[in-house]
């Protein structure tokens, strides 16, 4: 019984520290870009004032139950991936139900979280939002080969698929993945960038060309939950991340550097980058990060 | 009376010259005297049947003279199981053309007349012991066949007629040689006579009159390239006559061919060159049948590509082979028997016989359509209908001397005959009725009791193949037994 | 009167029954299809009994009837979904004509398919597999008109199948005296694989042809799109499964367990081949069916047909687990191929229920039928989620012992492969929702209404199953581990709800499902409360259009080209395409055989020269003929 | 009589004339385009045959093949009676083919208009 | 517009709500007349806008503020009502320069209309012909202090009075198929 308060309290815990993280780290985002603009920008915690109007809002509208849904979608994917990482190595709050998942379980749980959106992204019968919904399953194609590469050639090499088994085996052997197979996190990391979706790679939100695509006709509550759940999600990446390649961390300070670090390099790519046509996109992930993901992967099986 | 086998000849024979007086009492006798004759003959076969099948292979002589010298009829369990086959497609051929109107049009007197004539000269064929006689049979179903082609007055049926014909006094010059040239070194005319003397003629010469005689035969069984006739006839014959060429005539050539290669010669060779020669037969006539548009001539098409799976199974020579080949013939009798018989009310009105022409007179004539797609699934080999099980025997044969080439090619084969039977079912079911109610000609009463027949007899053996197996294994085992043979005709009578 | 015997009189019978019922009333017919298949099911596992052999004799040959432990695996598809089907078709055929041909066909292609499970020999198996192919091939073409291209097509593939396999069965036959399977699984274990290849290459290709493996596969897309629906839940789901079967057999019994350390070629043309190239061969071709039948599906624009290529795909993750023949990827295999079944069967269904009240399935014509029809949109998600393979429903647990067992095997790459298919089938996932149930309302679509409940239970079913099976997949353990312990695997270990491969690794499906649950009912709740007052629901005309409002006759709908940039990017992929190829060769057979016939050239002088000729030739060459 | 030493001769010349009709009457029918022509090709080769069969059975200096007591004596040489009467049989064979060939002939050209062979193809393929 | 605080609670609920609301404001930006030019300034690096939490939307479900930046013709009208029916409440509308006010220039224009305040309810005027953006800087501080008087609330009213601005509306509007504003 015991365990089971720990366990439900480690979750709360770990979804709140996740959420403040990762709307941190979008707020930090803006600073960040703002700096590089030569802007003063928006404060660093601007983000929570943003899902707190948005929460605030009396009205809501929805174009029907997908739509309803969609929010509820993207957020279980969002916490069900962050339940399923090992947060911290060894950690008793963090670590969650991570021993009963592994690698593939979430890769295929990620895209549950998407795909919901997109349905009700569909349901709102604005062209738009199927537009970007097309774009992002295309772009979804692009990225995941050289990730899956990585990840097999991970697999292959720890033998094992379970996250925390790898995180074990880096901190024991005291070698990150990260040096122990070089081209396997490169091919991952320009993964990456497909998976944050900042520029070049941002064709699915697309303002100017789009009205922000999939998201166009939520606001309100849904809007909150979206934007919420999406920093949950990215902080959830991130984890994923360190601890793939980086030996995962001992505490939440080593944690939150290493996470910062990750995130900062698809952000400040995509501030010097315009945005590429969506076939570009697909295939940009099909040639180098590709060819990478195989040397990583001849690399571990040799 | 008893029951031996000339009346095999001798009734038809008669009745075939009688008609045409009857039909000065009445018009009706010429319908019904055939009708009389062929179930006689049915009951005729099942006599012997049996009394074969206890005693062993009835020989009997005619006129008196013992063989060598005289003419003998021999109704053995092979030539036997054939017999009875052509006097059942017999009857069920009379049953179908009782009231064929187009039969009718035209005077009906002449068509049962000629009619019992090929059957008399097809059984003659089968039954008799002297070549020289079974030269005079074949002639007489050629020109019964001549005249059957052509019977319709119209200008393709002589085109057709004039063509069998042509190749038909080709095939007789060419047999007659043969028989010259086989006489004039050997002195005998018997059949038996001859297998037995048949190692005394000098080698170069006996293969010269087996290729004489081949050649002839083969014209009338449809070997590749003596075939030309075939397509035309069977596509100007009335369509009881198609069925009467594929369930008759043409298994009466084809006796004789494996009666010269299993009992008369002793050729070495001869069997390749059976199975070479099926090979081509098939492989031109299937891929022929492909992309006509004439139905009959597509159905005669393939006549002639299972004539040559036959001779592929009689050329592989094993008992299962043969076994395989005689059930072969059965089910082509039968089978494409019933595809004549229904496809004849298919394209009842149109001259041409087009393919295009049926398109969804599945709705106008349901049975006769049913038929007509039961026979072509039963001929390209799909379970549980009769012709799987003769496939199923050609290929285990075929498998047992390992010519694997051989399946192979046969199995090709059933593609391409699935691809263009498949293609008429289709028009006949799946597409837009073309054809007005009024255009198309119902069958008549006993037109559909034939064609069942022949339906239920293609479900019945391929649910139950034991219906006629041990038929087929009692008629290969006499086809093999050369020796039985010889003693029978020659020793058996002469004590 | 014997089990075996008793359900196929059941079900032969009933086709005859329903058959001549038809004349009486449209809906009687169905009715006594729906009867005779449910009472079949029922007798069946009442009286089921594997170790019950029945033996008799026919045409001098040997039969055996029986059951083994994986056939009865693939008895509770073919029966489970042939009621469930026959239910489903009594509504949804219900305007048809002609509905005894159908329905008879329908049980044919059941009992058949019983049959081919009971078959303990060849030769029974051969006999049923025909009667199975050409009465799917009559349902194929029961449309009508346009239709009897693709049956012909369909025919050409199986008859090609068939016959490989007909002749590998009777060069078995020529080896082994014996048309039984175990005794030609005794004599390979006895006398090695060596000699034998071309025989199981041929059965490679048999059964490769109906569960639609890539080159034989082009008869699939139209076949399934093209027959009731009613009818191709079974088809797609079932008698694919036939060559599943069939090749779980080949590849397992007689590949797997019998090549160690065997290496002896075939000599000549067969050069090197062994069993595990061959092995190997089937993997890729697995593979590359998953993505070629991916890409493909996504440019369809008729559910259907999309449908039909994502069954192709999906046929090419079984055929790769089970060509892969580890432990996991075997099981993940046959799990996939029960759950296909159901999905695929579902979503037909869904597919077939919109038909029958919106009119058709083409994409571009309806859309936003998700108000009119939310129990069939239900049914679509569920079984969308589950064909995507996404938890906690059931493809995931497929998907997850297939690449684990590809992983730990060392496919690397193939799982790369399999899993770009698998991505990319998310694409097409999102397509048929989108494309039918979401997106703008059209006028066309006003007056279409939820399918009758009796198609709607079939379907809710099916679609109940995949979320049991998704997190309780050791029901359907069980009777895999046996069914593998048939073929070669024994002493399978399963858990009822949680997966484990041979490095140690799990994933418990109770908790991922736990977790699921609980945060989207959270999520649920506290964003439904949350301003309810303030929530509303709009139509899909009101939508942000730059301050417009759209008028009625405003095409908002995005539907054609819809994966435009994505197939842009694939390109290259698509110049190629089995079917051009087969076009290509097919226009070429038919100019030689046009050139053949004109041997007949009509003038009887020219017969007549022939005759003489061959004469002629003969007696030149009779010395080299003969002798 | 004594044709004895023009035997040879005879023989040869009626082996040779047989052969001549058969090739005549093959030129005919593979040449000749008048179907009549091929007609009478086929009736010549027919004849050709029947001849080089009666010479076969032809016995130098053989009498009539005729078992009465008045000419059966001893070593008394027959003409083989088989051939004659094989022949005769086939001499009506070939009437009855030839008469049935002129029908058809007839009937060809009251359609056709025309009685040469390579203008009557309308059924071929 | 009075907002019943009778609860401590409730009050600080309503305070945290209202300091979101007020730092966190999404605009949409109707560019209609010459104030649209007046907009990048604001938002980019020189008067940088985002320093306040003024972030532009990209359609009217997710915005906050709707800025009409110029005159309005009676077709453009139409829109603009369209966009605001359209935005989620509580909704702002800052209305740019003179001609919002009282028609500015085209006072005597046949086709646009004169006072905005008619048709929808304006929060926050700047006005100028047209205003600098300090001035919309200072527009944008006027409107997030009455945010945080919780007087801004002018979706409420505009609900309240639909009748009124319905017949306002369509007294200009003559192809009026609008749907009707359903809260």
């Amino acid at each position: 019984m015991e365990d089971i308060i720990y366990k439900i309290l480690g979750a709360i815990l770990t979804i709140i520290t996740a959420f403040v993280v990762g709307i941190t780290y979008g707020g930090l985002t803006r600073k960040v870009i703002a700096r590089v603009q030569n802007r003063v920008g928006p404060k660093f915690y601007q983000n929570f004032f943003d899902v707190l109007k948005l929460l605030s809002k009396r009205t809501a509208i929805n174009h029907g139950v997908m739509q309803h849904f969609a929010p509820m979608f993207i957020f279980t994917s969002a916490v069900t991936v962050l339940m399923f990482i090992p947060i911290l190595h060894d950690g008793l709050f963090f670590s969650n139900f991570s021993f009963h998942g592994d690698l593939i379980f979430l890769l295929y749980i990620m895209p549950f979280g998407p795909l919901g959106m997109a349905l009700g992204a569909g349901q709102t019968g604005n062209p738009n939002s199927a537009i970007g919904v097309t774009r992002g399953l295309s772009q979804m194609v692009g990225f995941e080969i050289p990730f899956v590469l990585s990840l097999v050639a991970l697999m292959v090499q720890f033998e094992t698929t379970s996250v925390t088994e790898i995180v074990n085996i880096q901190v024991e052997s005291g070698v990150w993945m990260i040096f122990s197979n070089p081209f396997a996190f490169l091919a991952a990391l320009f993964a990456m960038f497909g998976m944050f979706r900042y520029a070049p790679f941002d064709i699915v939100g697309a303002p100017a060309e789009l009205a922000s695509g999939p998201a166009s006709e939520f606001g309100g509550k849904y809007l909150a939950i979206m934007m919420s759940s999406s920093s949950i999600f990215t902080f959830a990446k991130l984890v994923l991340y360190v601890n793939l390649f980086f030996g995962g961390a001992e505490n939440l300070v080593e944690l939150l550097i290493k996470t910062f670090i990750l995130y900062m390099v698809p952000v400040v790519y995509g501030l010097v980058s315009p945005r590429y046509r969506t076939e570009q996109s697909i295939t940009y992930f099909w040639k180098w990060p590709l060819a990478l993901g195989v040397i990583g992967m001849i690399w571990a099986i040799i | 009376m008893v029951i031996s086998p000339v009346h095999y000849i001798a009734v038809p024979l008669l009745a075939a010259f009688v008609i045409p007086l009857f039909a000065k009492l009445n018009r009706e006798f010429v319908r019904i005297i055939p009708g009389i004759v062929l179930l006689y003959l049915s009951y005729v076969s099942i006599v012997l049947m049996n009394q074969v099948s206890s005693t062993g292979t009835i020989s009997e002589v005619l006129a008196g003279w013992a063989p060598p010298f005289g003419i003998n009829l021999v109704f053995s369990a092979f030539s036997g199981f054939l017999a009875s086959l052509m006097t059942f497609m017999g009857l069920v051929i009379w049953i179908y053309s009782y009231r064929f109107k187009k039969i009718d049009d035209e005077p009906a007197l002449k068509f049962y007349v000629l009619f019992l004539m090929l059957i008399t000269g097809a059984i003659g064929i089968v039954l008799t012991g002297d070549i020289f006689n079974l030269f005079v049979f074949l002639e007489i179903v050629g020109i019964s066949a001549y005249s059957l082609t052509s019977f319709y007055r119209n200008r393709d049926g002589a085109e057709a007629g004039f063509k069998y014909l042509l190749l038909g006094a080709f095939a007789s010059t060419l047999i007659l040689l043969g028989i010259i040239l086989l006489y004039s070194s050997i002195g005998t005319l018997n059949m038996a006579d001859i297998a037995q003397k048949s190692h005394l003629i000098p080698t170069s010469l006996k293969v010269s009159i087996f290729i004489l005689f081949v050649v002839g035969f083969g014209i009338e069984a449809e070997m590749f390239p003596l075939n030309g006739w075939a397509p035309d006839a069977y596509s100007q014959a009335p369509g009881p006559v198609g069925a009467a060429f594929s369930g008759i005539a043409v298994k009466a050539g084809m006796y004789v061919i494996i009666r010269l290669i299993y009992t008369l010669f002793d050729i070495e060779g001869s069997f390749q060159f059976l199975i070479v020669m099926g090979l081509i037969t098939t492989i031109i006539a299937e891929v022929s049948a492909m992309k006509q548009t004439n139905l009959k001539r597509m159905l005669a098409y393939s006549s002639i590509g299972q004539m040559g799976i036959v001779m592929v199974a009689f050329g592989i020579g094993t008992r299962e082979a043969i076994i395989a080949g005689l059930f072969l013939m059965l089910n082509h009798a039968i089978i494409k028997g019933l595809l004549f018989l229904s496809s004849s009310y298919l394209v009842y009105n149109d001259d041409n016989k087009l393919i295009s022409s049926l398109s969804g007179l599945g709705k106008r004539l349901p049975l006769v359509s049913f038929l007509f797609a039961l026979g072509a699934f039963a001929i390209v080999g799909l379970p549980p209908f009769s012709g799987f099980w003769s496939r199923l025997y050609l290929l285990l044969a075929a498998a047992d001397k390992e010519l694997i080439y051989l399946i192979a090619i046969i199995l090709i084969i059933a593609v391409i005959e699935i691809v263009y039977y498949f293609r008429v079912i289709n028009k006949l079911y799946f597409k837009d009725i073309k054809v007005k109610s009024d255009d198309v000609q119902k069958p008549s009463i006993n037109a559909v009791i034939s064609m069942s027949i022949l339906g239920i007899l293609i479900i019945a053996i391929g649910i139950y193949p034991d219906l006629v197996t041990s038929y087929l294994g009692n008629a290969a085992d006499a086809l093999l037994d050369k020796a039985g043979y010889i003693e029978n005709v020659l020793v058996d009578i002469n004590n | 009167m014997n089990t075996y015997f008793v359900v196929l009189l059941i079900l032969f019978g009933g086709a005859i029954i329903s058959f001549a019922i038809n004349k009486v009333s449209y809906l009687l017919s169905g009715i006594v299809a729906f009867i005779a298949t449910a009472s079949a099911t029922v007798f069946f596992y009442l009286n089921v009994d594997t170790d019950n052999f029945v033996q008799f004799s026919l045409a001098g040959f040997d039969f055996q009837w029986g059951l083994n432990s994986l056939s009865l695996l693939f008895t509770y598809i073919v029966l489970g979904l042939g009621t469930l089907a026959t239910l489903y078709s009594i509504q949804y055929m219900r305007f048809k004509n002609n509905l005894g041909y159908f329905y008879f066909n329908f049980l044919l292609g059941i009992g058949s398919m019983m049959g081919i499970l009971f078959s303990q020999d060849f030769i029974s198996f051969f006999i049923f597999w025909e009667i199975m192919t050409w009465s799917s091939y009559l349902i194929v073409v029961y449309n009508g008109n346009k239709t009897h291209k693709i049956g012909i097509k369909y025919m050409i593939f199986s008859g090609i199948g068939a016959y490989a396999m007909l002749m590998s069965i009777v060069m078995i036959y020529a080896d082994v005296k014996s048309f039984l399977i175990a005794d030609y699984i005794d004599y390979i274990s006895q006398v090695g694989l060596s000699g034998h290849y071309l025989q199981i290459i041929l059965l490679i290709v048999g059964f490769g042809v109906k569960s639609a493996l890539m080159p034989l596969h082009v008869w699939a897309p139209k076949a399934y799109a093209n027959s009731p629906m009613g009818y191709t839940s079974l088809f797609s789901g079932a008698l694919s499964k036939m060559g599943v079967y069939g090749l779980s057999i080949v590849l397992l019994s007689l590949l797997t367990n019998f090549n160690t350390g065997e290496n002896v070629s075939l000599g000549g043309l067969f050069e090197g081949i062994n069993a595990e190239f061959i092995r190997i061969i089937v993997q890729w071709l697995g593979a590359i069916t998953a993505v070629m039948g991916t890409l493909y599906a996504l440019k369809q624009n008729d559910a259907k047909k999309l449908l039909a290529y994502s069954s192709i795909a999906q046929l090419g993750y079984i055929i790769t687990g089970l060509a892969i023949g580890t432990e996991l990827a075997v099981m993940g295999a046959l799990f996939l191929a029960v759950l296909h079944a159901i999905f695929k069967g579902a979503l037909f269904m869904a597919m077939g229920a919109v038909e029958r009240q919106a009119g058709t399935t083409d994409m571009t014509k309806i859309s936003g039928l998700v108000r009119k029809m939310p129990f069939t949109f239900i049914v679509t998600l569920m079984s969308i989620i589950a064909l995507a393979g996404i938890p906690p429903l059931g493809g995931f647990v497929g998907k997850w012992l297939l690449y684990e067992g590809m992983i730990t095997s060392g496919h690397y790459f193939l799982v790369v492969l399999i899993f770009f298919s698998s991505t990319a089938a998310f694409l097409y996932c999102y397509r048929i929702l989108f494309g039918i149930f979401l997106g703008q309302e059209e006028k066309e679509t006003i007056n279409v209404r939820e399918a009758p409940i009796s198609m709607l239970i079939p379907m809710l079913l099916l679609a109940i199953l995949t979320m049991v099976f998704g997190t309780y997949p050791g029901l359907l353990f069980e009777p895999i581990a046996n069914a593998m312990s048939y073929i070669g695997y024994n002493d399978v270990v399963w858990e009822m709800s949680t997966i484990s491969n041979v490095w140690g690794d799990k994933v418990s499906l109770d908790y991922v499902s736990l977790t699921i649950f609980t945060v989207f009912i959270v999520a649920m709740i506290f964003l439904t409360i949350k301003n309810y007052k303030g929530t509303r629901y709009v139509t899909t005309k009101d939508i942000s259009t730059s301050g417009e409002m759209p008028t009625e006759n405003e095409n908002l709908t995005f539907q054609l080209n819809f994966f435009q940039p994505f197939e842009r990017a694939v390109a290259p992929l698509y110049k190629r395409s089995m079917d051009k190829i087969y076009n290509t060769i097919g226009e070429s057979l038919d100019a030689l055989f046009n050139f053949v016939r004109t041997i007949y050239t009509g003038n009887g002088q020219t017969y007549a020269l022939y005759v003489i000729v061959f004469l002629v030739i003969m007696l030149i060459f009779k010395d080299s003929i003969f002798n | 009589m004594d044709f004895g030493q023009y035997q040879n001769i005879v023989t040869i010349s009626v082996y040779g004339s047989a052969i001549a009709l058969i090739l005549i009457g093959l030129y005919a029918v593979l040449i000749k385009k008048n179907l009549i022509k091929i007609v009478i090709g086929l009736s010549l080769a027919d004849a050709g045959i029947h001849l080089l069969f009666v010479a076969i059975g032809y016995l130098k200096g053989g009498t009539a093949p005729i078992f009465s007591p008045s000419v059966v004596g001893e070593n008394v040489t027959m003409v083989d009676p088989v051939p004659q009467a094989l022949v005769l049989t086939a001499i009506v064979i070939g009437f009855a083919v030839t008469a049935v060939a002129l029908s058809l002939v007839i009937r060809l050209y009251k359609h056709h208009n025309t009685a040469r062979i390579d203008q009557i193809k309308s059924l071929k393929w | 517009m009075n907002i019943v605080k009778d609860k401590k609670s409730q009050h600080i609920v309503d305070y945290i709500k209202e300091f979101a609301r007020k730092n966190s404001l999404f605009v949409m930006a109707y560019g209609t007349g010459c104030g649209a030019i007046e907009i990048p300034p604001t938002m980019t690096s020189r008067y940088d806008a985002e320093r306040f939490g003024i972030r532009g939307a990209a359609t009217p479900r997710q915005a906050d503020v709707l800025l009409i930046t110029g005159y309005l013709a009676v077709k453009t009208l139409k829109r603009v009502i369209r966009v605001y029916e359209q935005m989620q409440d509580p909704k702002y509308i800052i209305a740019f320069g003179s001609c919002t006010i009282n028609g500015g220039m085209y006072f005597d224009s046949y086709n646009t209309i004169n006072a905005l305040d008619r048709y929808v309810p304006v929060d926050v005027y700047i006005n100028g012909c047209m205003p600098r953006p300090e001035a919309v800087i200072e527009g944008f501080v006027a409107l997030q202090e009455k945010i945080q008087r919780g007087d801004a609330d002018n979706g409420k009213k505009y609900q309240e009075n639909i009748d009124w601005y319905r017949e306002n509306q369509m007294k200009v509007i003559k192809n009026w198929n609008m749907p009707d504003y359903n809260w």
